[in-house]
């Protein structure tokens, strides 16, 4: 979680610094999701991600120098600058890739999922997607297709209760998103999504029913973006309240947690500081990993296109 | 500048289109705008901005996300006699809701044997230069150009942004007009009143006899930009703006080709199979005698489009990319020199 | 219901004598679930169809003469021949067209739903659509929308248990379609398909539903079709057998319905007969007038592609 | 025909699309099919017929009507090592996966920097000719073409369906097997043994010297009767069968073109924005100064494709049509006579 908040407020730095061409949708706020599942998986899991991508990859092991890199366009990031931080991907980790189309990742994850199933291993491919996705016909159309071939996929909401500037309330005339599992026929359960264990708990249940072959099941984590749904504003706007931000903010997910260890001794005070400033070092070194690379050569345009066969 | 200039009033490409709307939605009570954010927000890009405030829920409708669904809710609402305007955020998003629109949306009033009228406006937003990577930067016009029903649009400045804007929303068939993303900011003339520029029309935007340049959307203002520089050479560029790219005004372009006999299209779209194709295929059907050169282009190379300034830079033509081409054209000597 | 019976079973028999082109998907087994439907609706109500849709347009009152030509490919029919049993519609009546794209027509009575609401009048879209068309985004992007507005949009989902020739359990992980309502926060509910005054109930308390501004209901119709997908063939199929073909013919919508009012004493078997002797002159007018329509001249090829402002 | 040419095996298109899948399915075990019906009924059109028997319900998936994630379903399982055939069953279809093909699958490898494989093969039917409508006959690979990343390739003959169809499903790159539904029950010679046509390589498929004829699908066979029928009147005509349209074989476009100076593109999609316009660009890009007339293009016309027998006869372009064509192409004096 630590990383994803300090590698997502360096990004956020130089985002505002105008060192970080594009669009970039922080996912501070809701860093419990993505580690709580991530943390509960396997490295052989894969993982699809969306427009809000890079605390998946963090979570999944992402190395930050060369994300870091990616998202200033270098020649050293994971895609050598030609994806940014909407294609941000690591595919050695199993990270299938964050997706600038929302609902365009999830059908990859039943995919990946159903080549688990024709494998006959017990691997299991986890989707995330916001609220928002819920909506739109791809989700749908991929989620009903796991349902009905019983591949072993986890399908993980990070609700935050906005789609870009419209509440969710707006776009779909239901309590919870999960109201929704229902209709595919697989289970589904709520999570409180600022609690890292209670997800992670979740996500245990979530892939040990899928590597048990029974099937893909929707978890709906409560959660929140602290900053803007793109850049780095946090108040004053007018879709949603200052006071609702700060309320949000009171069940942040690293304070919580860091409480909850620290009073049940399980590490100490000056133990998570070490790991902060441990942690601070490795996003610091990211940031001039990312600087110090270079632009991407022009003569790598027209490359990657296709594969050559040999 | 002259007096008279100064006195005529200036918008922003996103200001002429926002008052536009503001002028049709008071016109025309069956004018309503649906889509992602287009509400309350006014949409990402400040297009629809202040609509809600004064025409509400009904008439500036925030949508799912759910593009199939906000074209169909669109093509309902117009054959059921409203006269929608539904907005796709991005010109890539298109790409989701194809189907209602290549299929249900152009094809509706000819399978049904005429009887559908269908006053049905889509706005999006295409074009590259903002690092905002593959699915966020195409600009894919020539596929709906393709389909017969649709009428596609893709002004080059506020006052054409204005003047088409109204007669796409005042047509009775499907219209998609594509604003492009890098000219939100870019101010020229705009007159107050309401006024149509009709479709299909083109617009010759600097005369020279040397050389004709087809270009529309922002390319128009990078066509500038080369032909001003190439002046300096002494090299005299017309070019001409479609502006309606589907229907296409052929005539207006084999005319200046006959004039200056050699033609460089330009555009930002993908080169194999872009409008480009389709414009030297005509010109040298309707003018193959007149060319002293083939009809060439200047358009994007066969790759998806780079996120990093370092790549997307390289991709993009440009002014100078577009003077390198005409250079190009003028150098090659004409047949049986 | 006893028009579409016979309306489509000529159609069937001039389909098999070669005397109609393209694609046939008829009607027969479901026909409660259109005349149900479209006798509880008043004129003004609108309808989207499907590729099944002559029943639907039968039912609001199409005419079969040009209905027939318009099957055959003839310059009286519907569409001047330009459209042909797939695309078949009566705007004047209502009836939005039938659609040969799956799920294509329900954004559109979405759409239309939205007009009556936005006109402030109490006229109400009906969406007919088959069990397997739930399964495609288009349907769920435009359902979800007209739950998430409120939009007097009534969906009708005929649940005949195939989609082509995969039957439902194969697609979709739930026992009943209805299901999916809950999805959308929008009641369900499921009615005997071949049973014309269920269906017709449970349509008129949607409909009311809808003109009171309570918005959209989805009621799920169990039917089936008796033919094939498409064509004519009824028996020794390898996706469905015999013995099912056979059960559901014994609940066959019409004969419930003759043996029920009959019985009631509501109308006689004579009265049925003149009736039954009436529809079967209309349609052999139908046909007639279909045959001796000439074909489309070819000079109407490339025009009403587009409407041409005066 | 000779004994030499009677024992050589035929196959009808169909039969040779499925023998090619039964040999390459039993060759390599990553490899399934998977679309709407193609499992137990092995497909609407017969393609996957015996599948579903020999390789069961993991090899020949039937899947929901659910075109997205049918070919979200072949990148995933792509990505993740195996080698799909995901099948869409009317070509018209393909807009509604738009955004799957030409979002994610085409970009995928660019946008991850070149780190994903996608060895995933899309088969479709297209083509008009079946009184099937608007919606069911649908030619749209000029749509396609026009997409970086993709390959797409369209056979004219049984022999050519199955050595594509194994390049397909053998390559690494997202490719779209189009067949054309009229060509089914078309018979021709088949190797029995699995054998590639490299994608890409164009075929001359007959020659001459006066006009080149280049087409595509279907409109080879067409394009050949129209040969014979101008052969009476003294006309050779060359027919040059790209076979991939994406990528295209210029060189032996061009190649033909400076032989016969003459060239007439044909294809059965409509004429504006179709591939045609690019064929047509590319030849007087290259061969300028050989061509005595323009390119010229035989193609359907700008409506959708109407259903009634007595219109669709007129809007499909068939062998009258192009020696029509090819005629008014000759006609034209030679510039300078
Ligand atoms: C098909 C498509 N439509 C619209 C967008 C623009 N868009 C990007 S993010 C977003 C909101 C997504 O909301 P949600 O799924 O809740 O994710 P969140 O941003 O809240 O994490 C939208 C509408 C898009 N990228 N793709
Ligand atoms: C987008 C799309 N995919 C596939 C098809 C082919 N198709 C036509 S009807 C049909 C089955 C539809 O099943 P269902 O919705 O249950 O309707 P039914 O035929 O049972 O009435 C299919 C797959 C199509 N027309 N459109
Ligand atoms: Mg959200
Ligand atoms: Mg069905």
């Amino acid at each position: 979680m630590l990383r994803i908040r300090l590698f997502e407020e360096a990004a956020g730095k130089l985002f505002e610094g105008n060192k970080m061409p594009g669009f970039l949708h922080l996912y501070v706020g809701q860093e419990a999701v993505a580690s709580g599942v991530c943390v509960a998986m396997r490295d052989d899991d894969q993982v699809s991600s969306t427009h809000r991508g890079h605390g998946h990859l963090v979570a999944k092991g992402g190395d930050l120098s060369k994300m870091m890199a990616e998202l200033m366009g270098k020649a050293d990031g994971y895609c050598n600058g030609k994806g940014g931080s909407m294609h941000i991907c690591d595919l050695d980790l199993n990270m299938l890739g964050a997706n600038g189309i929302v609902g365009g990742g999830t059908p990859i994850a039943v995919g990946a999922g159903f080549a688990n199933k024709y494998k006959g291993n017990d691997t299991v491919s986890v989707a995330f997607f916001g609220d928002g996705s819920t909506n739109i016909g791809a989700f749908h159309e991929a989620i009903n297709m796991a349902a009905a071939l019983k591949l072993p996929v986890l399908f993980i909401c990070e609700n935050n209760e906005y789609g870009e500037y419209t509440p969710r309330h707006k776009v779909m005339a239901i309590n919870d998103v999960v109201d929704r599992a229902a209709g595919y026929g697989i289970p589904g359960v709520i999570v409180d999504g600022m609690d890292a264990i209670a997800v992670h708990e979740a996500a245990l249940e979530g892939l040990a029913r899928a590597r048990a072959g029974d099937g893909p099941t929707f978890i709906e984590c409560k959660t929140y973006r602290y900053y803007n749904h793109h850049g780095v504003q946090t108040l004053g706007m007018k879709y949603r309240t200052d006071e609702e931000v700060e309320e949000w903010k009171k069940k942040d997910c690293i304070e919580a947690f860091e409480k909850r260890v620290t009073e049940a001794g399980i590490i100490s005070a000056e133990e998570l500081a070490a790991v902060r400033a441990e942690v601070e070092a490795e996003v610091a070194a990211a940031v001039e990993f990312g600087e110090n690379s270079p632009m991407p050569d022009p003569s790598t345009l027209l490359t990657d296109v296709y594969t050559e066969m040999v | 500048m002259t007096a008279t200039e100064a006195a005529v009033r200036e918008l922003t490409y996103t200001g002429a289109f926002n008052e536009a709307m503001f002028q049709l939605m008071r016109e025309d009570e069956d004018i309503f705008v649906a889509g992602e954010d287009v509400g309350k927000q006014g949409g990402v890009f400040g297009s629809f901005s202040g609509l809600h405030a004064e025409f509400g829920d009904m008439r500036a409708v925030d949508t799912p996300i759910a593009e199939q669904a906000i074209v169909g809710l669109g093509i309902g609402a117009a054959v059921a006699g409203l006269r929608p305007v539904v907005d796709l955020m991005f010109m890539d998003f298109i790409m989701v809701a194809m189907d209602q629109i290549a299929n249900q949306a152009a094809k509706l009033k000819y399978m049904f044997g005429g009887k559908a009228e269908l006053p049905l406006t889509i706005t999006t937003n295409g074009g590259a230069g903002l690092s905002a990577a593959a699915q966020h930067s195409q600009s894919l016009e020539a596929m709906l150009c393709h389909v017969p029903g649709l009428k596609v649009v893709m002004p080059s400045s506020p006052y054409d942004l204005k003047g088409l804007l109204v007669s796409c929303v005042r047509e009775n068939n499907p219209t998609i007009l594509v604003k492009n993303k890098l000219m939100f900011g870019v101010s020229g003339p705009v007159p107050e009143e309401l006024y149509e520029i009709p479709l299909g029309v083109g617009n010759v935007v600097r005369e020279g006899d040397d050389v004709t340049i087809v270009a529309y959307s922002r390319m128009v203002s990078e066509s500038m930009k080369a032909a001003d520089k190439l002046a300096e050479e002494g090299i005299n560029c017309e070019i001409v703006d479609p502006r309606t790219v589907q229907p296409l005004d052929t005539d207006i372009i084999v005319t200046s080709a006959k004039k200056t006999n050699r033609v460089v299209v330009v555009h930002e779209a993908v080169r194999f199979g872009g409008l480009g194709a389709e414009i030297a295929a005509q010109v040298q059907e309707e003018a193959f005698d007149y060319l002293d050169a083939p009809v060439a282009r200047v358009a994007a190379p066969f790759s998806p489009i780079p996120f990093s300034p370092g790549l997307e830079g390289h991709y993009v033509p440009n002014a100078k990319r577009i003077a390198d081409g005409i250079r190009e054209t003028l150098g090659r000597p004409a047949p049986g020199a």
